[in-house]
């Protein structure tokens, strides 16, 4: 597997807080090419805080974050999305009223060029780029398995599917940097199974970083290449999925609790 | 022991189009903690939410089946009526009114009409069973910690002596120590006020640890029912729930892409 | 000019009162049912109705009428509640506001039914007491009267808030209506009542100003407009809020009015509206809970 | 998007268009020549109310951006309608413009006040923006008023010639109706590509979900600006066209009330539906006049008595309660109404 | 399907339903040489922010219609028939009970239009379409003079006139000090004219203050402490109901010692909402009071109130205008038919013999209407005084009997 490719993602001394209470304590790491990069901890550890950063939805206190040697600390969410930063959320975050082509295609929104007066003409130029974009999602839909719900609404899909949903438009971004939170959050082992092959095949053709969030140890150290592990805002250790788990830090931090009930509770 | 609550083959649609629950059936016996376990969006809030009554103010309804409370069938009432004969449901995510005290947030719970003397009564039951509760009393609720919430919330539902209490993920989102100090609290609420009660839990390890008997749902249907300590020992509970089927003989998700294990008892 | 400012703020706070009345009107039902009641104008000169007719058809004594429109105001609560609200329970927010609106339209028709559209009003000096005059600042009895009577609404609120068990059911719906309904209030009952203290708060606010001025179903709801900037400058939650902005509002009108231009009198509210919008959205008391990006 | 049984699109530029059977087609066009013989069908006397429910769908179409799309509550759009009127008045009163030279700037004009006011959504949102533009309510007709009352008339009503094109007046209802119809179905038409443009996704993105439309790519504050701005572009384009068709403006026509029943025909329509929004004019433009209409006649039923003391309040009476019985039984909106319509034509006669 | 089936039908059908009815409602007749019926119209704001003032015209002009048909015998037998429309003071809804009224056939020759901006918007449509305006009389309503008459003098005027009275009664040296205080809108700023500001200089009166307030105020003791500080003798307003009231409410809160001076807007409709308040207050109407009890035609006028059971609040000098209405009508129509014969009856040849008419005075004198080429609104006003709830003749000079003729203040370039 590889693990060794260009790095493409720099976090260094990442500090954030809420009022008093401390968020994220000093966190670096890095992301490089074509890697899975599981971000593990218990609740409230900062996991979330931490793609936030990323994303661009916090303001880090202190610290930086660098994409691609660029340091993108002032840039906002919109601008970097543009750059290739794209994620899935804890709690599904789709727009609701729209079609789950329409969720995807409201994703190509930064590589479509027309403005608003040739979309209320909706001819030629505007036309041809609709198409162009919608066989790009129609790729996608293939990919992950979604013809079924192309042209339903969102708000009456499965939870699952939802979910897919989620990460469909993510991927509709042309990620640089795919950002999972909690991918298979709620989901019985099956669909579980499902999204780890999913994640793998994207990994596998799109050679970008991944960085996971999740609970399910299981999944974390099964597709996962390298392993960050965040308790209480700081980070307490990273390395092989094998490593951590010989790490005598994180297991009485976090694995020994698991190890106890095999796998931690949500 | 008699069963004082009990669900029987309920459906349940929204919007009357989405059927959630296809059959459930469910029974609360005195003095009983019954655990209902599930994946999320299995059915298990809406459930509990079938048996308050609190469906309807999400456009939620009961299409089949009923629900019957002590004989009587209560799956046609209002939500406040339900709360009246006994049946208190503590709703997910640990839900205060952010602005009131914790004791206004307690009296919001009292239900009877006998005056200040009674309402003092019952406060103090409450303190005592939550000793820390009356240090904090003046205390505005949204600004206290996740741990204390959860024990406002379940001293609320308390103060009026329910006889079932619906427990919706009392574990979610605490920290390790304090979903221990959680189960142990109701455990003993079960065991000093006779109190029985319907556990929804995701977190099944724990809950089946103080259960009697237990439920296990999977997208609106009952899958599985027993004592707590034989579903314990299941292989498929073990298996799906519990991730107890030894990490090392397990598959591995990378291994899974061309080969999809179904459940035994769906196939 | 600079000598006469005690005078507008004195009529300026006594106005003020009455705008405060209908503000928390508006606030008592937002708050409990997020529903911005466009019908307040045509209930408030609903009310101001039947004090009137209390006072001319059955010639009751001024207070006696009054107790009698809030009577009224109980019913018109209850009514309004049962055969509008309470229909669109659970439906969009907004198809239940346009129900507001449309009940107002309902609402003149019937007032044009029963009074015409012609002005009618109150036989006068009902009200015991003359202007009184404290060193260059008049203050009329009819005011003052209203002062005193929005004074003592509040009072009573406050009090029922506070310290009684369906108050505080009421304070706790008005936060969280699945856990209220989960902890065992019932809040149909709530909402009604709701509505029930608004009408009649309204139907205070009506009566006043139809005693001072006239009633007529075509300007009496206007009155309304003059408390939506006091209701956003308290923040649509806070009761207290809604009385400080009415407050405001009344003193702002009444010295920009009396100061710069008359006519500037009441857009100066709206242009203070949009300051205080942008500076702190959330009001002057608003809680924190506010819809914000 | 569903079509009727059997029919399947084989590329997407036929998934991507509106109009896309035969019957559709056939329909499009019947309905176009229909509308070209609409005042012969209906008489003179009706279609000076036509013309206002073609000027209310024009400004409706705008609103409907605004709140169906982006979910940005607007109580100014009145106000915005008025801007449009008295800059088109202003222009070929005091500068002798002629009407299509006037009808840019005065569409343009209302467009940045309209901006103006959607500033504050950078902050606020829900209803305190909703009144913030009522502010606009207030504020704009003030100015209309008191700034310069010798270019706006202030409070007394100006009067405009009619437009005319290639020789062609506009002078009679009849004819405005043709230049009112234009504006309406162009309307609709852009509105209608508009929504299923990148724009229009952008805008349900922000309604839906402002905080995942931003980590998409979405500018969520330009959009929101934008879609101020095409909103009160549309009310600009309906306020001029509510000049001609009053041949007079009066600060009087734009008022609160009026805004709110802007947003009432949105809601009787059903949120974010284009046919929706047509409808909910209709029933509600059409709904007033009538109310009027057969207000008296009711009246007239009853005992001389009562007769004569329910006469003046039938209309609003009846127009009130009509549109309250609407919304209980149909609280989602015509458009919605429509939509189960379509959906049982098009599974027919295969529906259950 | 059904079920489906018959929601669709239920609902929507029902609003279909509505929708049809509106489009196939619409009466037609025929056009003969002589007609069978003369329709005339009044389009009023009835029930909405004008209604106290112009809500009585309505049944004036229907008891007025009952009178000319019944004792009258019509146009040369030919009977009128009014419709009535309420317009709740939305010109968008006049304009189009306009357009439908003027598609009817045989279409209304007379509009009678009491509502500022509806007759503002209405002004180029009447001429267009050949039919005769009536407005109320503001300059825009009025001037460029088409086919529009104003029902009485033009606001401007009739302020003039109580101007003129109170400086013809003036005993001291120095000019009486006049303030203004009026509605914010077309109505209460129609006084508001060039030409009224000028007569004022022109007879020697002085403007003090001009404050305007809105329909919805309700407090005005803000504008009257600001007049107060500029010591005004009298106070000139041009509204009613609520608005004189609120202003004397104020002055006597405020221990003022001015009276108000009101237009049309001061009649018994507004005065019998408080009369103690008006008490001394002077009242330009273009009408006899119904207070001259031995008056012939206010005897008349009385009777037909009494008889059609009309409540006290529609004895009003807009009752009266209904009449004023009908009757003008019935005597220029009348006129032109016996001049002309009915096939030669145009509206230009109605036009003439209003344009001719001079000092006539119908109801036995209760109105008295002059309209000539140029001037189109009746310059004849009577100044009345409130005293004991009653309104008296104030007298005056430059009039005969009980009518003065008020200073023209048609603007210079219609002259």
């Amino acid at each position: 597997m590889v693990a060794d490719g260009n790095i493409k993602l720099e976090v260094e001394g990442l500090s954030l807080s809420f009022g008093s209470v401390m968020a994220l304590i000093d966190v670096s790491f890095r992301a490089r090419e074509g890697e899975i990069l599981a971000l593990i901890g218990p609740n409230g550890a900062g996991k979330t805080s931490l793609l936030n950063c990323i994303s661009g939805f916090y303001h880090p206190r202190h610290g930086q974050v660098r994409f691609n040697g660029l340091e993108i600390n002032r840039v906002s969410p919109s601008r970097r999305a543009k750059l290739g930063i794209s994620r899935t959320f804890q709690n599904i975050e789709l727009y609701k009223g729209l079609t789950a082509l329409d969720n995807l295609m409201a994703a190509r929104h930064v590589f479509i060029k027309y403005g608003p007066v040739a979309g209320s003409i909706f001819f030629g130029k505007a036309r041809k780029e609709e198409i162009e974009n919608r066989s790009i999602v129609e790729e996608i839909i293939d990919l992950l398995e979604l013809a079924e719900a192309r042209h339903r609404v969102v708000e009456s899909l499965a939870y699952g599917l939802r979910k897919r949903v989620d990460l469909g438009r993510a991927l509709a971004l042309e990620p640089k940097l795919l950002l999972l939170d909690e991918p298979m959050a709620g989901m019985n082992v099956e669909e579980k199974e499902d999204m780890a092959r999913f994640i793998l095949d994207i990994q596998e053709l799109k050679h970008i970083p991944i960085i996971i969030v999740e609970h399910d140890m299981g999944v974390v150290m099964d597709i996962s290449h390298r392993v960050v592990v965040l308790d209480f805002g700081t980070k307490i250790a990273e390395g092989s999925p094998q490593e951590i788990k010989r790490n005598e830090k994180v297991i009485s931090a976090y694995l020994g609790k698991a190890n106890q009930s095999g796998e931690r509770a949500k | 022991m008699i069963s004082i609550l009990s669900v029987n083959q309920i459906e349940v649609s929204y919007h009357k189009v989405i059927q959630v629950l296809k059959g459930v059936s469910i029974e609360v016996r005195e003095g009983q903690i019954v655990a209902l376990l599930g994946a999320n969006g299995a059915g298990k809030t809406t459930t509990l939410k079938a048996i308050s009554c609190l469906l309807r103010a999400e456009a939620g309804d009961i299409t089949g089946g009923d629900i019957t409370f002590m004989g009587k069938r209560i799956d046609r009432s209002m939500p406040h009526y339900i709360a009246k004969t006994g049946i208190i449901q503590v709703l997910e995510g640990r839900r205060v009114f952010p602005h009131f005290t914790v004791e206004e947030n307690l009296r919001a719970g009292y239900l009877g009409s006998s005056g200040e003397s009674d309402i003092r009564e019952k406060l103090e039951t409450v303190y005592s069973i939550f000793p820390r509760l009356p240090e904090l009393k003046h205390r505005v609720c949204g600004f206290l910690s996740g741990g204390e919430q959860q024990m406002m919330v379940i001293g609320r539902a308390l103060i009026s002596n329910p006889k079932v209490m619906l427990l919706d993920e009392p574990s979610l989102g605490l920290a390790p120590i304090l979903i221990a100090k959680i189960f142990e609290i109701i455990k003993r609420i079960n065991d000093e006020q006779k109190t029985s009660i319907l556990l929804v839990e995701q977190n099944a390890l724990a809950a089946l640890e103080i259960a009697d008997y237990a439920y296990v749902m999977e997208n609106g249907r009952i899958v599985m029912d027993g004592p707590a300590e034989k579903l314990q020992e299941n292989e498929d509970i073990k298996e799906f729930y519990l991730g107890l089927s030894s990490v090392g003989s397990r598959k591995s998700y990378k291994e899974v892409k061309h080969y999809k294990r179904r459940k035994r008892w769906l196939s | 000019m600079l000598s006469l400012v005690p005078q507008f703020f004195v009529s300026g706070l006594l106005t003020g009162s009455v705008y405060a009345l209908i503000a928390v009107s508006i606030v008592l039902v937002y708050k409990s049912t997020r529903i911005f009641n466009f019908a307040v104008g045509e209930l408030l000169a609903l009310g101001g109705y039947f004090c009137y007719s209390f006072v001319v058809w059955f010639h009751f004594p001024l207070w006696l009428a009054l107790v009698g429109a809030l009577l009224m105001a109980v019913v018109t609560g209850l009514l309004v509640e049962r055969l509008v609200l309470r229909p669109l329970l659970g439906q969009p927010l907004l198809t239940i506001i346009m129900a507001t609106l449309a009940l107002s339209v309902l609402l003149r028709g019937i007032m044009l039914m029963i009074w015409t559209g012609y002005d009618v009003a109150f036989p006068k000096n009902l009200l015991p007491g003359k202007t009184v005059v404290v060193g260059s600042v008049a203050m009329s009895a009819e005011l003052l009267w209203a002062f005193g009577i929005a004074v003592v609404a509040f009072a009573t609120l406050a009090y029922f808030f506070v310290k009684t068990q369906t108050g505080l059911r009421m304070r706790a719906v008005s936060q969280d209506h699945e856990l209220a309904m989960s902890c065992g209030i019932n809040i149909t009952v709530v909402f009604a009542l709701t509505w029930v203290l608004a009408v009649i708060l309204g139907t205070l606010a009506g009566s006043l100003m139809g005693y001072r001025l006239a009633l007529a179903p075509s300007y009496t709801p206007l009155l309304a407009l003059k408390a939506f900037p006091a209701v956003i400058f308290g923040g649509l939650d806070s009761v207290t809020g809604a009385l400080l902005g009415g407050l405001i509002v009344g003193i702002i009108e009444s010295m920009v009015g009396g100061l710069i231009d008359p006519t500037m009198g009441e857009i100066s509210a709206y242009i203070l509206l949009l300051a205080v919008l942008l500076i702190r959205p959330e009001g002057l008391m608003g809680l924190k809970r506010i819809e914000r990006v | 998007m569903w079509r009727p049984c059997g029919i399947f699109d084989d590329t997407y530029e036929k998934d991507i268009s509106i109009v896309r059977t035969l019957p559709q087609q056939v329909l499009t066009i019947t309905g176009l020549i229909a509308l070209l013989f609409l005042p012969q069908l209906l008489g003179a006397g009706r279609i000076t109310t036509v013309n206002l429910i073609g000027i209310s769908v024009v400004s409706i179409m705008g609103l409907n951006i605004l709140i169906g799309l982006t979910g940005q509550i607007s109580l100014g759009h009145s106000a915005f309608m008025g801007v449009g009127a008295y800059t088109l008045v202003m222009l070929m009163n005091h500068l002798g413009f002629s009407f299509w030279l006037a009808l840019p700037f005065s569409v343009l004009s209302a467009g940045l006040i309209g901006l103006l006011f959607g500033l504050p959504s950078l902050r606020i949102k829900g209803f305190y923006l909703a009144m913030a533009t009522l502010a606009a309510q207030f504020l704009i007709p003030w100015i209309i008023v008191h700034v310069r009352p010798d270019l706006t008339g202030g409070t007394s009503t100006l009067n405009i010639a009619a437009p005319s094109i290639l020789g062609f007046t506009f002078d009679s209802q009849v004819r405005i109706y043709y230049l009112v119809t234009f504006f309406a179905v162009a309307s609709i038409v852009l509105t209608r590509n508009l929504q299923r443009s990148k724009i229009g996704r952008a805008f349900v993105a922000i309604r839906d979900n402002d905080l995942a439309a931003e980590i998409m790519g979405v500018e969520i504050f330009r959009y929101k600006l934008l879609s101020f701005f095409i909103c009160s572009l549309y009310a600009g384009l309906a306020g001029a066209l509510w000049a001609v068709w009053m041949g007079a403006i009066n600060v009087d026509s734009f008022t609160l009330h009026e805004s709110i029943w802007y947003l009432g025909m949105i809601i009787v329509g059903g949120l974010g539906s284009v046919p929706g929004a047509v409808f909910g004019v209709i029933f509600i433009r059409a709904l007033e006049p009538f109310s009027h209409y057969i207000g008296p006649p009711i009246a007239s039923y009853f005992p001389d008595a009562i007769g004569a003391a329910i006469k003046s309040g039938i209309s609003p009476f009846v127009f009130g309660l009509v549109i309250l019985v609407f919304l209980i039984y149909e609280p989602r909106g015509l458009g919605h109404r429509w939509e189960i319509f379509k959906h049982f034509y098009r599974r027919w006669p295969f529906s259950y | 399907m059904k079920r489906i089936v018959k929601g669709i039908s239920g609902r929507l059908g029902s609003m279909l339903a509505i929708i049809l009815m509106l489009v196939m409602l619409g009466p037609a007749q025929s056009f003969a040489q002589k007609p069978e019926l003369i329709p005339v119209a009044l389009l009023g704001d009835l029930t909405g922010p004008y209604a106290s003032v112009v809500g009585p015209m309505a049944p004036g002009a229907e008891d007025a219609v009952k009178y000319v048909n019944e004792k009258l015998g019509g146009i040369d037998g030919v009977k009128l028939k009014l419709t009535v429309k309420d317009n709740t003071g939305q010109a968008a809804l006049g304009l189009q009970q306009y357009a439908e009224l003027i598609a009817t056939k045989p279409k209304p020759l007379f509009f009678g239009v009491p509502h500022t901006p509806t007759a503002e918007a209405l002004r180029d449509k009447v001429r267009q379409d050949g039919a005769i305006g009536f407005f109320p009389s503001s300059i825009a309503d009025l001037y460029p003079q088409g086919n529009t008459y104003g029902f009485y003098e033009l606001y401007a005027g009739m302020a003039a006139t109580a101007v003129k009275w109170v400086k013809d009664n003036w005993k001291e040296d120095r000019n009486p000090r006049i303030a203004i205080i009026t509605w914010d809108q077309a109505y209460g700023k129609a006084i508001l004219t060039p030409e009224f500001f000028a007569y004022c200089k022109e007879i020697g009166v002085d403007i003090v203050a001009q404050d305007l307030f809105g329909v919805r105020d309700v407090d005005l003791t803000t504008n009257l402490v600001r007049i107060r500080a500029q010591k005004p003798d009298w106070l000139l307003t041009n509204c009613t109901g609520s608005g004189p009231v609120g202003i004397m409410r104020a002055v006597k809160e405020l221990g003022m010692d001015v009276k108000l001076l009101n237009m049309v807007g001061g009649d018994w409709g507004t005065i019998r909402l408080d009369p103690s308040l008006f008490e001394g207050c002077i009242s330009v109407l273009h009408n006899i009071s119904y207070d001259s009890d031995d008056h012939p035609g206010v005897k008349l006028v009385k009777q037909y109130l009494k008889d059609n059971n009309r409540s006290i609040k529609e004895q009003t000098n807009f009752y009266i205008l209904g009449w004023q209405y009908i009757l003008m009508i019935h005597k220029a129509m009348s006129d032109a038919v016996a001049k002309v014969g009915w096939d030669k009856t145009t509206v230009q040849s109605i036009m003439n013999e209003l344009n001719h008419f001079t000092d006539w005075q119908p109801l036995d004198g209760v109105v008295k209407i002059t309209y000539t080429e140029k001037i189109r609104s009746t310059p004849w006003l009577v100044i009345y005084k409130v005293e004991g709830g009653k309104l008296v003749p104030a007298g005056g000079k430059g009039g005969d009997g009980n009518f003065v003729s008020a200073p023209d203040m048609t603007p210079k370039q219609f002259r």
